[in-house]
């Protein structure tokens, strides 16, 4: 370890990016600056991960620096073998945003670059923070630039859209706040995320703030009732906003349950386990049909997120080692795989200017790489054996099985829809006769664009052949969780 | 029981009061023409009476049964009562008017006022005020031009020198440390106010004239340019009453100007009643406005404002500065 | 009194007697017009305001009473009292550009602006209702002229005469209160108040109706619902500065008043208004934050929102105690700043005769003029409460507040309605940033108004980013202030 | 001697029927008058007070409020003045460009 | 001392019963013959124009009302002062002596910006 403040590097460098953006002349200077700062938290994020140690649950790259004493609030950060794959997970998609709105956004290019260094900044310090309020003002503050990136580049409907997204998630995120007022005051006295998880609570103010928290992060993930922000935001976004949003901001409410949810309020979680569990059940089937009857692929990808985020909540609350395991694995997969498969939808329109299904076909034959690289994800997304989504999937629906039939039966039903609506686009679109909206001209994938495809292929085949560094990394941490959620088993 | 039983007194002279100031304006009026006549060499009203004599009765006859007429477009409720609004604050204000230190009657102790209030002079000034809206109510209900007219420029006239007034005569209180009237007769025992407050009394004399609106500051009715003023509208006995209110401040300024820098009953000649000595004083005043009237030319508007702000105004607050600070 | 004690009165009120005796002087500069006029006249209440700010903090060092216990320098009235230089100041900075574009320029304009300033003071320092009664009136009546300042302006016309109306009707209960609490206490000097009402029952009638009236005639002057509806109103049609002044300096002071009676002198009437007080606090929020969402024109916008802020707030008072009047105090302090900030913004896009204060105004913003459409987008986010803003740290601290006292329910309908809140914040922020403008704003940011928006701007993300300053100042006023 | 009471029913009186006129009138003067009655209630209730308690401030406080309340309709004046000028109308239902 | 002040109030009925006598014995004996032509208001016999009580006057009488009241206030403050200057001392010369030099300030301002001027 050095003593080098590594996280607070990681997280201010984007920072430091986004504001000495908007003081650049250039279109072309800000891209490859973006490029450049982005390229460089990947890097770092990786340094971080290489020496990562592999074998304590605990905290590592730790810092901490008073800062608003007065209220007990403080500057506290560090990574643990779960959130460090989401830190790399984060900046890896960060400089593939960059690659992958490099034309297609032209208008305001310094703006959206601000916004997605500053999305970057927020993100990660989101899955570094250890204070509540720390993660919950960079939680809260990540909404601004989202809210811009959707509302300014969006689609036709941008404006709705982003409103939408805004007022869900800030309605939702409010009581998280209450929430953890509860939890500071509720016998805490701080907002040290690891101090509070030492704290017995009683079992009704576990219950209010399992419900607090559970408005936040369900909007977020977003489970089944409060879905609806999602496909709208979805479809409007650009690409980028798309792959952000699907790859690290879905994460983010799985992730809040994980670090808060379970470790800090056990009773609560097993005692609101069923309750989850069905609401899981209901969004993987529930999402997957719908998306089964989309003809907009971005919608399409949309509902399939709502039905995947489906398993990983279902994963979670299975209290069972395979399950839990299962849902982290599933959580990182999703990112890669749900960007990667935005990525290429935003390929696809920059050169048609649509989405409808329909009116693609037989693409693999116009243009080889795009078509092989596309169903690559797409069958991993399906969870196909030998791809990263499989293991995960399969682990969850394991445990799943093991709590209760219903929920595995749903869990399976859900996988079976899945590969039907990502077979119907893999054949429409791939397959068949060739044919694209208005006939235009399509080309194949460029340099940039496999620039940006390859580390993200190389993540879906690596996971899926040879997951065990992912898996060493992982499970100290995870298991520390079940320790937590059982403290019981452990005080003999 | 006994509180009625005092009360007594207190109804016998104002029986007196009443009487004496309904039937003062005959003489007066008859003074005052007799006054201008002989001023402008001319005889005056001869032909009723000894020399016009009974030429006052004869008008207040003819006033009562002259027709009274109500202008269509007035507000009648209003209309009405005006004249009695402007009639009451003079009435009112001899209430605390002394004549004189009490005297020895029937073997109690009658002071020679009806009620000597211990704020007389705040009293005297605050009940004068009301006569305004007396003038506002006339010209409002009139709903005539010239009415609406003057009314408005009798107003503006008595409250802008109403405030002089009411500056000049702080450096007499100051002086006698009470707002009672009679105590601010004995605080001249041996000088009069006149002497150590000169220019209080110019403020006050000069201001009490224009309160009165006579010559030189009866702007309001000037007959030439705006009809009658506030009363235009006005016939038969409301404008006498009007008329009688008038002639009741005149009065009650004369009063005033003796009990505050005269010195009141004090100071008379020993053969004379201190009450008669008050009233010969009082007439003296009274005398001194009517020869005013008709010795002195009218101002213009402008004129008469700018006299009351920007040098009555000024002057008064600085006899306060000056008067403190010297008593100190 | 002897002449030490007159001596040490005089000079406890100093700052008073210095924003006065700089207002006379301002009034009879006011009267030799010359080109360059309004600059100095400015300038010499920036100069005087700068000199108050030194004396009263040096008065801090020795917390005293004056004038026989009427008149109090203490920690906190000498915050609130740097709030209001700060709000009058702001203020002063954005107003010369208005009254240029609207035609208005005339001295008296800086007069008034510190005899409110005055007058606000008073009601900080008063300990005595009567001087408090005395300062508020100051205050209102010096703003009253304020609001009616654009004289040919029908709007502005309308807006005074109904704020002269409701203002004095709001006195008038006002008054009512002090003279029901004069007659059960014989006194008003808070203190002996105090303890002669902890010998009254909490339950005599004649007590609960003085406090009805104290309080609604208080909350009037916050513009708490159900006694808001002169707000929007005069908030749209006073010229902007001033506008900003009411809703920052105004609502200070106020405040301040309500903290002095309600949580220290005579907190003994706490069983009297909470119930109440709850009410009108939630349905301040609800009312002003669903108003807002309809507006069209921004000051009117701005003066629901003011509306809700003020439920903020009363929750805070409600909260109670040091961490309650801290939070308070916080609260207003980020309020003021982010406030005249966004009126900074308003009044540079003002165009004369009340044009440019709609809403629609600021689409293209972010076009046409990013910095300052960077700006106001900070400014919006602070009043809805985003981090990393100080809004957010204004609000967190009233919830801790709140929750810290066991108010849960509260704390939740707060941020729910905040939530809601935001909508229309961002509705502007929609306008600059996504909507295209055929007339783009054209303007050029003097000065004055530059320096404003710097000070506004950095004192927003300052108090965002680096609270903890701001916080401690704050707690440790709201300390000496329950001491 | 009148009993305490009576002043200040014949007060609160005043004060109900002042604030009633406030807000129910509609000549912008009548609503200036129905304010100064509302005034003058208080200074009814403080004179009977410090008369009741034996003590000056009551009178004082009274006053003060009639010198503030004078103060505030002589800028209720001015600004109705302005306001004549523009728009001559003393109804304030005509007072309509502010809407609400 | 109250009792000092009931003859005010006997004054005033005193007074209006007095009016309401001689208007009502005048009412007796004076004649009643109102017509159109007669009661129209008094206009030097021409055909009037407009409501006469409109609100239409000169701002200054306003002005005059506004300065009225401020003084008029400043009264109230002397009187109770001057009563009790002997008492007071210097301390109360001063403060009096403060408030007349601030209203002198107003008053010079209203002064100097031409509120007293009745030509303009």
């Amino acid at each position: 370890m050095t003593d080098l403040p590594v996280l607070s590097i990681l997280i201010l460098l984007p920072a430091v990016g986004a504001v000495l953006t908007p003081f650049l002349r250039k279109d072309p200077i800000v891209r490859w600056f973006s490029l450049l700062v982005l390229f460089a938290d990947f890097l770092l994020a990786l340094w971080v991960l290489l020496n990562f140690d592999p074998n304590t649950a605990a905290m590592q790259f730790g810092e901490h620096r008073v800062w608003v004493p007065n209220l007990g609030i403080s500057y506290r950060l560090g990574i643990d073998g779960i959130s460090v794959w989401f830190v790399v997970l984060t900046s890896l998609l960060g400089w593939i945003c960059v690659l992958a709105s490099w034309w297609s956004i032209s208008i305001r290019v310094k703006e959206f670059m601000t916004c997605l260094l500053a999305m970057q900044s927020l993100m990660i310090g989101v899955f570094c923070a250890l204070d509540m309020i720390l993660f919950y003002i960079l939680w809260e503050a990540m909404l601004v630039p989202m809210y811009l990136i959707i509302g300014i580049w969006g689609g036709a409907n941008r404006v709705y859209a982003a409103f939408k997204f805004f007022l869900y998630t800030l309605a939702g995120s409010l009581l998280f706040l209450i929430g953890i007022l509860l939890l500071y005051f509720g016998g805490g006295q701080t907002f040290d995320v690891l101090a509070l998880m030492e704290v017995q609570y009683p079992f009704p103010l576990q219950i209010w703030v399992f419900l607090a928290f559970l408005v936040a992060f369900a909007v977020k993930i977003p489970m089944v009732p409060v879905h609806t922000w999602l496909p709208d935001a979805h479809v409007q976004a650009p690409t980028a906003g798309s792959i952000i949003l699907a790859g690290v901001l879905l994460k983010m409410g799985a992730y809040g349950f994980l670090r808060f949810s379970l470790p800090m309020l056990p009773d609560a979680s097993q005692y609101f386990a069923p309750m989850m569990i069905a609401l899981s059940a209901v969004a993987i089937v529930y999402g997957g049909f719908l998306a089964l009857a989309q003809s907009d692929i971005k919608k399409l990808i949309a509902y399939s997120s709502v039905s995947h985020m489906g398993f990983i909540t279902l994963g979670l609350f299975t209290f069972d080692a395979k399950g839990m395991s299962g849902a982290v694995i599933q959580m990182f997969n999703h990112g890669i795989t749900t960007g990667a498969l935005f990525l290429f939808v935003g390929i696809i329109y920059e050169r048609t200017h649509s989405r409808d299904i329909a009116a693609y076909g037989g693409l693999i034959k116009v243009v080889p790489l795009f078509g092989i690289l596309f169903a690559a994800f797409l069958l991993s997304s399906m969870a196909l054996p030998g791809l990263n989504g499989f293991i995960g999937e399969l682990l969850v629906l394991a445990a799943a099985f093991g709590v209760s039939g219903w929920a595995g039966a749903a869990g399976a039903l859900g996988a079976l829809v899945g590969a039907a609506y990502l077979l119907g686009v893999y054949r429409q679109m791939l397959l068949g006769e060739v044919k694209t909206p208005g006939d235009v001209f399509v080309w194949d994938l460029g340099r940039r664009e496999l620039a940006c495809a390859a580390p993200l292929l190389l993540f879906v085949v690596w996971f899926g052949l040879y997951p065990k560094p992912f898996l060493t990394i992982l499970q100290p941490s995870l298991d520390h969780l079940m320790t937590q959620l059982n403290p019981t088993a452990v005080t003999p | 029981m006994e509180n009625v039983l005092s009360l007594v007194p207190v109804l016998i002279k104002m029986a007196i009061v009443v009487g004496v100031l309904l039937l003062l304006p005959l003489p007066l009026t008859w003074l005052e023409r007799k006054i201008a006549a002989h001023i402008q060499q001319r005889p005056g009203p001869m032909r009723v009476g000894w020399h016009g004599l009974l030429q006052p009765l004869a008008d207040a006859i003819k006033l009562l049964t002259k027709e009274d007429h109500i202008p269509a477009e007035a507000d009648r409720m209003l209309f009405s009562i005006a004249p009695v609004v402007a009639l009451v604050p003079p009435f009112l204000v001899f209430v605390a008017i002394p004549i004189g230190d009490p005297i020895q009657m029937f073997g109690t102790e009658i002071a020679l006022s009806i009620s000597d209030l211990n704020v007389g002079l705040l009293f005297i000034l605050a009940v004068s005020g009301i006569g305004v809206f007396g003038t506002i109510l006339a010209g409002w209900a009139s709903n005539s031009k010239y009415a609406v007219l003057g009314s408005l420029r009798s107003i503006a006239q008595m409250i802008s020198y109403e405030i002089p007034m009411g500056f000049s005569v702080i450096g007499v209180v100051m002086l006698a440390g009470s707002m009672q009237l009679s105590q601010i007769v004995s605080s001249q025992q041996g000088l009069w106010n006149v002497v150590v407050q000169p220019i209080g009394f110019f403020v006050f004399f000069v201001s009490g004239l224009a309160e009165a609106q006579r010559i030189p500051f009866d702007l309001p009715e000037a007959e030439g340019d705006l009809g009658a003023g506030y009363h235009t509208e006005y016939s038969g006995i409301r404008f006498s009453l009007f008329m009688l209110a008038e002639y009741l401040v005149v009065v009650v300024l004369a009063f005033l100007n003796v009990l505050l820098f005269f010195g009141g009953w004090l100071g008379g000649p020993a053969f004379l009643p201190a009450t008669i000595w008050l009233l010969l004083k009082v007439g003296f005043f009274i005398w001194v406005f009517m020869w005013l009237r008709f010795t002195f030319p009218r101002y213009r508007y402008d004129q008469l404002m700018a006299i009351g702000w920007k040098l009555l105004l000024p002057l008064s607050l600085l006899n306060i500065l000056v008067s403190g600070f010297v008593m100190l | 009194m002897d002449l030490t004690q007159i001596t040490s009165s005089v000079l406890a009120s100093g700052p008073e007697i210095i924003i006065i005796l700089g207002a006379c002087v301002a009034l009879m500069l006011s009267l030799v017009p010359r080109p360059g006029q309004g600059a100095l006249l400015a300038g010499l209440s920036l100069v005087m305001i700068a000199l108050a700010a030194a004396m009263s903090l040096t008065l801090a060092q020795n917390p005293q009473t004056a004038y026989g216990g009427m008149f109090v320098n203490d920690g906190f009235s000498t915050f609130f009292k740097m709030l209001l230089y700060l709000g009058t100041a702001l203020t002063i900075l954005i107003s010369d550009r208005y009254l240029g574009t609207e035609d208005a320029a005339k001295g008296e304009y800086y007069v008034l602006l510190l005899f409110a300033l005055s007058g606000a003071m008073i009601m900080v320092s008063g300990k005595d209702l009567l001087i408090i009664y005395v300062g508020l009136e100051l205050q209102a009546l010096s703003i009253y002229v304020l609001v009616g300042f654009l004289t040919t302006n029908t709007r502005s016309n309308e807006a005074a005469l109904k704020y002269v109306i409701l203002g004095a009707f709001s006195s008038g209960l006002l008054l009512f209160g002090l003279s029901l609490l004069y007659g059960l206490t014989g006194t008003t000097q808070l203190e002996a108040m105090g303890e002669a009402l902890d010998s009254v029952e909490t339950s005599s009638p004649l007590l609960a109706l003085a406090t009805v009236f104290l309080i609604v005639g208080l909350l009037f002057k916050v513009g708490a619902v159900p006694f808001h509806m002169w707000v929007p109103d005069i908030y749209e049609g006073a010229p902007s500065p001033v506008t900003g002044f009411m809703s920052t300096v105004g609502k200070v002071a106020a405040v301040a008043v309500i903290l002095r009676l309600l949580i220290q002198d005579l907190a003994m009437l706490d069983p009297i208004w909470r119930g109440s007080v709850e009410a009108v606090a939630v349905l301040t929020l609800a009312a002003g934050s669903f108003a807002a969402l309809v507006q069209t024109n921004i000051k009117r916008m701005l003066a629901y929102s003011s509306i809700a802020h003020g439920g903020f707030l009363l929750l805070g008072l409600l909260a109670g105690g040091s961490e309650g009047l801290a939070s308070v105090m916080l609260y207003l302090l980020i309020f003021t700043v982010t406030n005249l900030g966004l009126f900074a913004v308003i009044v540079l896009l003002n165009r004369g005769a009340g044009q440019g204060e709609n809403i629609q105004d600021f689409s293209g913003l972010a076009k046409s003029q990013p910095g300052v459409a960077l700006m106001a987008l900070v400014f919006l986010l602070s009043l809805a409460g985003i981090p990393p803003t100080g809004g957010f740290f204004a609000k967190f601290y009233v919830l801790v507040a709140l929750v810290d006292a066991g108010f849960v329910l509260l704390a939740v309908f707060a941020v729910l309605l905040s939530a809601i809140a935001a909508w229309f914040y961002l509705r502007v922020i929609m306008l600059m940033y996504m909507e295209q403008n055929d007339q783009p704003a054209v303007f050029q940011v003097s000065p004055a108004i530059g320096w404003a928006l710097i000070v506004t701007f950095t004192g927003t993300v300052l108090t965002g980013v680096l609270p903890a300053w701001f916080l401690g100042v704050s707690k440790a006023a709201a300390t000496a202030g329950l001491g | 001697m009148i009993p305490t009471a009576w002043y200040l029913i014949l007060a609160a009186t005043l004060f109900v029927i002042g604030g009633a006129g406030v807000l129910l009138r509609r000549n912008v003067l009548i609503v200036l008058m129905s304010l100064e009655l509302m005034l003058n209630s208080v200074t009814i209730n403080l004179l009977a007070f410090g008369h009741v308690l034996q003590d000056l401030r009551g009178q004082i406080i009274a006053i003060f409020v009639i010198a503030i309340t004078a103060a505030e309709v002589a800028v209720a004046l001015g600004i109705l003045v302005a306001l004549l000028r523009n728009k001559n109308t003393l109804e304030v239902d005509e007072l309509t460009v502010l809407k609400g | 001392m109250p009792i000092d002040f009931l003859p005010v109030f006997l004054m005033v009925a005193v007074v209006i019963a007095l009016s309401a006598f001689i208007l009502t014995l005048s009412r007796l004996i004076r004649p009643h013959n109102p017509y159109p032509e007669k009661n129209r208001p008094y206009e030097c016999g021409v055909d009037h124009v407009g409501e006469a009580s409109a609100g239409m006057f000169k701002v200054q009488y306003f002005v005059i009302a506004i300065l009225f009241v401020v003084f008029d206030v400043e009264t109230m403050f002397l009187f109770p002062w001057a009563v009790v200057l002997k008492d007071m001392g210097l301390f109360g010369y001063v403060e009096m002596f403060v408030f007349i030099v601030l209203l002198l300030v107003g008053f010079a301002y209203a002064w100097i910006k031409g509120a007293l001027e009745w030509v303009s």
